[in-house]
């Protein structure tokens, strides 16, 4: 108490008990530091609990582990899983091998991402190519396929007689069996990758772009400076921290993608980590599967810090620009047309030629025959015909893909919502106590589980809540566990653009409403939901599209009647039926973009604007 | 009667001390304006008052009810203290049209439909936005978002007024009109208003009171003609006054009983009622009161025509007299002067003076302010 | 293991382990029939045709069948019972080490044999878990390209004409591709010798291998083995028509059904030194302290084929329909060739002629136990080099 | 000599046309502001004399060099027509330290080491931040960031400077000391400059020359005498002078042989050399010429004192003249006037007339504009 120390020590001047206890009310009545303790326990225990069981199953004797330590009793304490991955006979296979790849891979694609995506955002944002807005929809498309379908659609394409069997499209058509290098390994993990995950590059870049004053580059033009020199001096150090952090959560995304290098690694045995945290996974080896697993969120840790290093500290430098903002449209001349042309080929390549290849694989009675008599629309709408699997139903009454969509979409719709509602709380609090520690530990936390690996986030999931978790009921096998643990996952996204739509709206539109009687309730329906539901919504359909393409994280938690679209497309591929593998993908790519275009153009309507 | 009253208010963010102790006293009905340089506390004293801020200690009591009191823990949250704010970024709600957004508050509290629309058509009438209800903020210029922020506070009816640089985002005509209109707004509602600003020539022109401050503590506190003609200080001095006042230095001295005040080789003659010791002093004269002339007189110092700048009714004269900067203002259009050949006098009933240490106002003898006050 | 009064209460009231005597089949398929519901965890697709069968015979039991593959089969029990979630009621799923050496012993599942059964299946079959099929993983070629088969032993397939040019499932996330794996290697003596009659000198082991199956291994990963993630798509890469230069592979045998049902020309070579087959069993049990034990009796009965069935039955394809399927039972949707019951009574699927006779060798649940891990380790340091 | 030189400039973007066609020519060393209400074109004319923009037709000769005609296809890029440039937003590079910020273009022109080191000392000294060229401009304030752009200039040595709006960005004390130095500065280097702004007191104090725009047409171009005095229309006159020009509606008459305008019940004679035809007509009145008498007079007119703004040296006083608003402006300092009581009268000599229609205004013969000179 006398730790406050008031300048003249009278008596009067202690602080009384009930003042004491006013102040703490006064604390508990203002909103936002009450949500913030709350949404800070709740995500603590969401987020933190899996980590710290991550890295408990790390350190204790797996049921596995039984082969190689016979005498220690499962749960126990044991180092044996590091000297194993980090240090064993086998740690070059297990893990240094696959890491060293995996490197490899996501600084490439990374650099190909940040590459496209720049260069997209510049062209978009800042020139005059020829229709902008549609480019700006278009180019956003490749992030709504999941990011396997590209390499399904590459391994059709290119396959060679390496893995045999029906030859790819290309062998058919041209005749030439394309080299392995082509067809499988690193540089197809890379383009693929590359083709898809540019998109955050674009987005970052080009939200940062439209905040560069363009007379910082006329500046420059006043000064000398040729064009190229006033990029390279100029406009791409002010780009630095979105490049930064386009680039960090470029990197984390591909370094702990699964499904393609999955698809293109395996025959020429290219591993990286997500693979062998599969492998582990899957040998039940889930001592290393999760040491693996934590690799990757250490790698990932170490990535933000060193971002924060080399860019963090300027991260004041577009904030300055007071009146007699200018964005100049760049004249591109006669490179007009022919930019845009490049624009829709490298869009062919990353949506169309996937997706026509998709179709036509839907269309096919035997595989490899590219050939019209070859085609059935029997998957489609049944019908049978000569050479097709009458055992089985075309999607029309394929109960099996019927009812997984309708999952599906539950199960997007409300990670949506829930994810809009905290997305929207957590943005709330961070910008409100902006410089607090919950403020920050607020943020940090809710990032997280972007880096955190999904399967080994599912298969820690399953124990936390198998069993009643705090208050809240066993809920395994139940549809509400989906809607967290996705919700949970894929809250770094509405998290983010909460706080970037909070950001934006200034403190005295809220403060206003306040001297005028209205309560923090109403405050938040009548004025500050409405105002930031755009970018809102841009989140949450970032978090409905990851949801309704999502395997990994869910895998372990669904059941049949939970089960989802991705999950099927999974078991047709494994069931080798190309066919229906094509038809549920093409629904599911069809949802997506129709559920994206729709509530853009809502949103557009009613004034929201989503980005 | 006392209105709104800061008793002993300090407030600090973190370690930073923004409000040492401050103490106000705002009676009832009138117009009182907080004036500053930038970062000087206005804005974190009136958002004190409002409730947006809960200062360390104090105590804040408006229209007689204690609404803060670190003491007895007393703390009424803004949305419970029933008073008008207008921010300096106006704070329209941008998803909103106009009626609504003057009309939110009122039917939040359930007004009936009746008196609402009363009301609005009577906040637009008084705003002259009549007939622009049906647009969204966006879709107005500065000077009409601007209004729209005064009719939702007239709407509110409040009988406190607060508001935060209302007029800074608009330029300089329209500042001059709104400053009329705002003044004009005060005397239809006779609501007890606290303004905030950093601009001068708003406050001399609008208030019944000024409290200067700077770094949270209060410099003086007046009249606009108290303030202008008689600064408690250096501080208050250079602030007031556009164009700058000019400062100079000399030396005061009694000659032969008589006290003077010697700059340069000018020695200029004083009333004697000043108070100050003889020595080193500070003497600041207003641009408009230097008086040029043409021809060299008993009391005049040779000066030298920089630069010449005639700003409508008035010209600013930038003036090198023996090394010194010194500007001078005349009311009339003039365009150009004889570069030499110019002769200023400073009228000794004109002068100022400040003691060199502290910078305080060597004072007068009472009598004598109020000849100065006729000049 | 200890005592535990709960397990042995949920025996005891499911008559189940050792409270299984004098069954009362009539009994069971009425509180079957009262339980009304059946969970079954299974690492094959096949599970869902299953389900539909069963359906038709048992209307009022609600099957829910998850299609999870081995790993996952095991992963979900294992996860659920150490969270006290007790949703399984029966178990299918290859994977000796696991389901006999873990799950079993853990209390997580549960052998039972129909007891009308008991005296129709021999008891390596029985005991210590059941058996629902003996499947086999196969050596296969392109009978067009190959009228004759190419190669006489498995060891040809470490030299250059092969190289890049034989295929198999990743063992990693395959459980049963792994005891295909550790059959080779139990049996290395066989390996050893296979190698010597062909080329007629020593097998030189290479630096740090132990014995002649993993000196197979060791060479045929070095002969640039290639990597696939699906059985049915190695059946279709090797036997599909028109191919010069098809590879050869490992795959399910089950697969020549494509040589009916797409043409493709998929044919093992039987003679093969030291063998053309790698079986392993998939196995079939109560999931412990199961929800619907009856019910899951009644499902494990029905996949089993019924009682009437025997070695003279007239068995006609469709054999998901009619009568077939009431032989059948839960048989019928396996009906095939690869995938052969244990039963000494069914009579063999067709096209599996040369099953009976050819050479197959298998992995001891105990060899299994001791060495699986070793194997998958060797692999991974292997495929990895 | 003309220095810049723009012949027919067009500049339409996509549908709009911002410049009609503009034709301007700017003689060497002179200071010249553009100077209109917001969105009228001067920024475009600025960027079209600098290359930032490319006119749609016409032609820029800058120092005798065709440097843009749409005729002959010739387009000189900003960076080889050695322009300076001062931007609104200052456009400092946030990511390069003062130094640098200030050296760029030296180092590119490849200017040896040693003369760069001496332009930057120098320029910094001009504007008085020596010692602050390890800052980055985030470090700066306002009016620091402001002299850096500055200083930019200065180092650069261009012989024709461009500003857009250069101290739009500061707040009114500062404002009025930068234009000071701005002049300054203008009155050493001797440069051609061309100045944007919106701000009349801006024009008026630092130009050689006013061109006033509207909507992409000049208005009027002149000294800043003849814009204040000589108002070319009812735009000139209004969108110059704060506070705003009175504007009334009078009735011109001849009454035996005598000119007199009717304004109310008042009759103001007229000298007689003014052209305009008898009937209804716009006059206009600056505010500081209206006389304010305390005794009616023969051409009086009765008024209420409405709000009463002391600015420091002058205080506007809003009046009502028989239901008009009339704004007048006195040179001294005044809290308060007696409310009723009180006559204006409106000097003829200081009355301008406008023509209903067209908005001109109706011309004196040219001797009588000497004598209102004087005035
Ligand atoms: N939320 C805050 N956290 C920390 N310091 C603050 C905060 N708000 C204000 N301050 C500091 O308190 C001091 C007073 O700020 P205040 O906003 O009251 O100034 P002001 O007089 O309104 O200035 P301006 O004219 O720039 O609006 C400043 O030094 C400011 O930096
Ligand atoms: N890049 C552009 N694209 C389309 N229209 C433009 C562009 N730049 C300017 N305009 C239009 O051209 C007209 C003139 O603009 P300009 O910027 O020259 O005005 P200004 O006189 O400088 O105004 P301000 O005082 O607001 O800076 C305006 O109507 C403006 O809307
Ligand atoms: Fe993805
Ligand atoms: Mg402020
Ligand atoms: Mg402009």
């Amino acid at each position: 108490m006398t730790g406050s120390a008031a300048p003249a020590q009278t008596p009067s001047n202690i602080p009384s008990t009930r003042a004491i206890l006013g102040r703490l009310r006064h604390f508990f009545t203002q909103p936002e530091r009450l949500l913030g303790i709350v949404l800070a326990l709740v995500l603590g225990a969401l987020v933190l609990v899996p980590l710290f069981e991550l890295v408990r199953e790390t350190l204790t004797v797996q049921p596995y582990d039984r082969a190689y330590l016979p005498k220690a009793q499962p749960g126990e304490f044991t180092l044996f899983h590091y000297e194993r991955v980090f240090a064993g006979r086998l740690s070059w296979a297990l893990f240094y091998k696959p890491f060293f790849n995996s490197l490899v891979t996501a600084f490439a694609a990374t650099a190909i991402c940040l590459a496209f995506g720049a260069g997209l955002a510049w062209l978009i944002v800042r020139t005059n190519i020829p229709f902008r807005s549609f480019l700006h929809t278009l180019v956003m498309i490749p992030y709504m396929l999941p990011s396997w379908v590209m390499a399904l659609a590459w391994i059709t394409f290119f396959k060679n007689d390496r893995i045999g069997g029906a030859s790819g499209a290309f062998a058919y058509f041209f005749g030439v069996q394309p080299p392995d290098w082509i067809a499988y390994g690193p540089i197809p993990i890379i383009i693929c990758l590359s083709l898809h995950y540019y998109v955050y590059s674009y987005l970052s870049v080009s939200s940062s772009i439209t905040s560069v004053d363009s007379q910082m580059e006329e500046a420059g033009a006043m000064a000398g400076l040729s064009r190229l020199k006033q990029f390279l001096w100029i406009t791409a150090p002010l780009l630095l921290p979105a490049i930064g952090s386009a680039v960090v959560m470029t990197f984390i995304r591909v370094v702990g993608s699964f499904g393609t290098p999955a698809v293109l690694g395996m025959p020429v045995r290219y591993f990286v980590l997500p693979t062998q945290i599969y492998a582990a996974m899957g040998t039940r080896n889930a001592g290393d599967g999760f040491l693996l697993a934590l690799v990757l969120v250490v790698l990932a840790c170490l990535f933000i810090f060193i971002n924060q290093r080399l860019i963090g500290v300027r991260k004041s430098f577009v904030t300055l620009s007071g009146k007699g903002f200018r964005n100049k449209e760049i004249d591109l001349g006669r490179w007009r047309w022919p930019l845009f042309i490049l624009v829709i080929l490298l869009m062919i390549a990353a949506v169309a030629f996937p997706l026509v290849l998709l179709v036509l694989q839907s269309l096919i009675k035997t595989a490899g025959n590219y050939s019209l008599s070859n085609l059935t629309l029997h998957y489609w709408i049944g019908g049978g015909g000569e050479g097709v699997d009458q055992l089985q139903s075309a999607l029309i009454d394929n109960g099996n893909i019927i009812d997984a969509t309708w999952n599906s979409l539950k199960l997007a719709f409300l990670t949506a919502m829930m994810t809009g509602i905290f997305g929207f709380l957590i943005g709330y609090v961070v910008v409100r106590t902006r410089g607090s520690l919950t403020s920050r530990t607020l943020e940090l936390v809710a990032f997280l589980p972007y880096i955190f690996p999904a399967l080994a986030f599912g298969a820690i999931y399953i124990g936390m809540f198998a069993r009643p978790f705090g208050p809240v009921p066993a809920l395994y096998g139940t549809f509400a566990l989906l809607v967290l643990i996705c919700s949970v996952k894929t809250l770094p996204f509405t998290s983010r653009t909460g706080i970037a739509a909070l950001l934006q709206i200034d403190k005295s539109l809220e403060e206003a409403a306040r001297v005028q009687g209205i309560g923090w309730f109403r405050r938040m329906v009548r004025i500050i939901v409405p105002i930031a539901a755009g970018g809102l919504l841009s989140g949450m359909l970032l978090s409905f599209i990851s949801i309704m393409r999502e395997l990994s994280l869910i895998i372990l938690l669904v059941t049949p009647s939970t089960n989802v679209l991705a999950g099927v497309i999974y078991n047709y591929q494994n069931q080798d039926m190309p066919q229906l593998v094509g038809v549920a993908t093409v629904l599911l790519v069809a949802i997506v973009i129709t559920v994206n275009l729709v509530v853009r153009a809502l949103s557009t309507k009613a004034r929201i604007g989503a980005a | 009667m006392s209105e709104i009253t800061l008793r002993n208010i300090t407030k600090s963010y973190g370690s930073h001390l923004a409000l040492p102790s401050l103490d106000l006293d705002i009676p009832k009905g009138s117009f009182v304006t907080l004036l500053g340089p930038s970062g000087c506390g206005k804005t974190t004293t009136l958002r004190v008052i409002a409730g947006l801020e809960q200062a360390t200690t104090g105590e804040v009591v408006l229209g007689g009810k204690t609404v803060y009191s670190s003491r007895n823990g007393v703390f009424v949250p803004p949305e419970r203290r029933g008073l008008g704010f207008i921010f300096q970024s106006y704070a329209l709600w941008p998803n909103m049209k106009v009626d609504r957004n003057i009309t939110l508050a009122l039917s939040e509290a359930k007004q009936p439909a009746h008196v609402i629309k009363e009301r609005l058509a009577e906040a637009l009438a008084k705003v002259q936005l009549t007939g622009l209800a049906d647009r969204y903020p966006s879709e107005l210029s500065g000077g009409q978002q601007q209004r729209v922020a005064v009719a939702r506070l007239i709407a509110a009816r409040n009988s406190i007024l607060l508001m935060d640089e209302p007029l800074s985002n608009l330029d300089a005509k329209l500042r001059t009109e709104m400053r009329t209109e705002l003044k004009r707004l005060h005397r239809e509602l006779q609501a007890t208003t606290v303004y905030v600003t950093h601009d001068q020539v708003e406050a001399l022109t609008m208030s019944d009171v000024i409290v200067v401050m700077r770094d949270g503590v209060i410099q003086q506190q007046g009249s606009p003609y108290e303030i202008y003609h008689d600064p408690a200080n250096l501080f208050v001095a250079e602030f007031i006054g556009d164009p700058r006042i000019n400062l100079l230095d000399g030396m005061l001295e009694t000659v032969e009983g008589e006290r003077i005040v010697r700059f340069e080789d000018a020695a200029i003659p004083l009333p004697t009622s000043l108070q100050g010791a003889n020595g080193p002093v500070t003497f600041a004269i207003r641009p408009e009161n230097i008086a040029i002339v043409e021809r060299q007189g008993p009391f005049s110092l040779q000066a030298e025509v920089d630069i010449v700048q005639p700003t409508g009714s008035q010209t600013i004269i930038s003036l090198t007299v023996k090394g010194h900067r010194v500007t001078a203002l005349i009311p009339r259009f003039e365009t150009s002067l004889p570069r030499n050949n110019i002769w200023i006098e400073f009228p000794a009933d004109q002068l100022t003076f400040f003691d060199k240490g502290s910078g305080n106002r060597i004072p007068l003898k009472q009598s004598v302010v109020g000849a100065s006050q006729a000049a | 293991q200890q005592a535990d009064p709960k397990w042995d209460a949920w025996l005891q009231k499911s008559q189940l382990g050792p409270y299984q005597k004098n069954e009362n089949w009539d009994e069971v398929i009425t509180n079957a029939k009262k339980e009304g519901e059946v969970v079954v965890y299974s690492s094959t697709g096949t599970m869902l045709k299953v389900a539909e069968d069963f359906a038709k015979l048992y209307p009022e039991i609600k099957v829910k069948a998850y299609d999870l593959g081995s790993e996952k089969t095991i992963e979900k029990v294992v996860r659920e019972h150490q969270a006290g979630v007790y949703a399984a009621d029966v178990v299918y799923s290859g994977g000796t080490e696991q389901m006999v050496f873990d799950l079993l012993p853990n209390h997580r599942i549960v052998n039972y044999v129909p007891s009308y059964l008991t005296d129709r299946i021999p008891a390596e079959h029985r005991e210590p878990l059941l058996t629902h099929v003996i499947e086999a993983y196969g050596i296969f070629y392109n009978s067009e390209t190959y009228p004759q088969p190419p190669i006489k032993t498995i060891w040809e397939l470490t030299e250059p004409q092969w190289k890049g040019r034989f295929s198999m499932k990743s063992p990693a996330g395959s459980l049963t591709t792994l005891m295909t794996l550790a059959a080779i290697v139990e049996h290395s003596d066989e390996m050893q010798k296979a190698y010597e009659e062909h080329y007629g000198k020593k097998l030189e082991l290479s630096p740090g291998v132990e014995n002649a199956g993993y000196e197979f291994l060791h060479r045929l990963i070095g002969n640039d083995i290639v990597i696939s993630d699906n059985s049915s798509k190695i059946a279709t890469a090797v036997g599909l028509r028109g191919q010069a230069k098809p590879p050869m592979a490992f795959s399910v045998i089950h697969y020549l059904t494509k040589n009916q049902t797409d043409n493709y020309a998929n044919a093992i070579p039987y003679d093969l030194k030291p063998a053309a087959l790698y079986s392993y069993p998939t196995y079939v049990a109560v999931a412990g302290q199961a929800p619907h034990p009856n019910a899951a009796k009644l499902f494990v009965a029905f996949l089993m084929g019924s009682k009437e069935l025997n070695a003279n039955s007239e068995l006609k394809p469709p054999f998901r329909s009619g009568k077939s399927l009431e032989l059948l039972q839960g048989m019928a949707a396996f009906y095939q060739v690869g995938t052969f019951s244990p039963r000494t009574d069914v009579p063999p699927p067709p096209h599996s002629e040369m099953w009976p006779k050819a050479r197959k060798l298998t992995a001891s649940p105990e060899f299994v136990k001791d060495n699986i891990a070793k194997i998958s380790d060797f692999w991974m340091a292997e495929t990895s080099r």
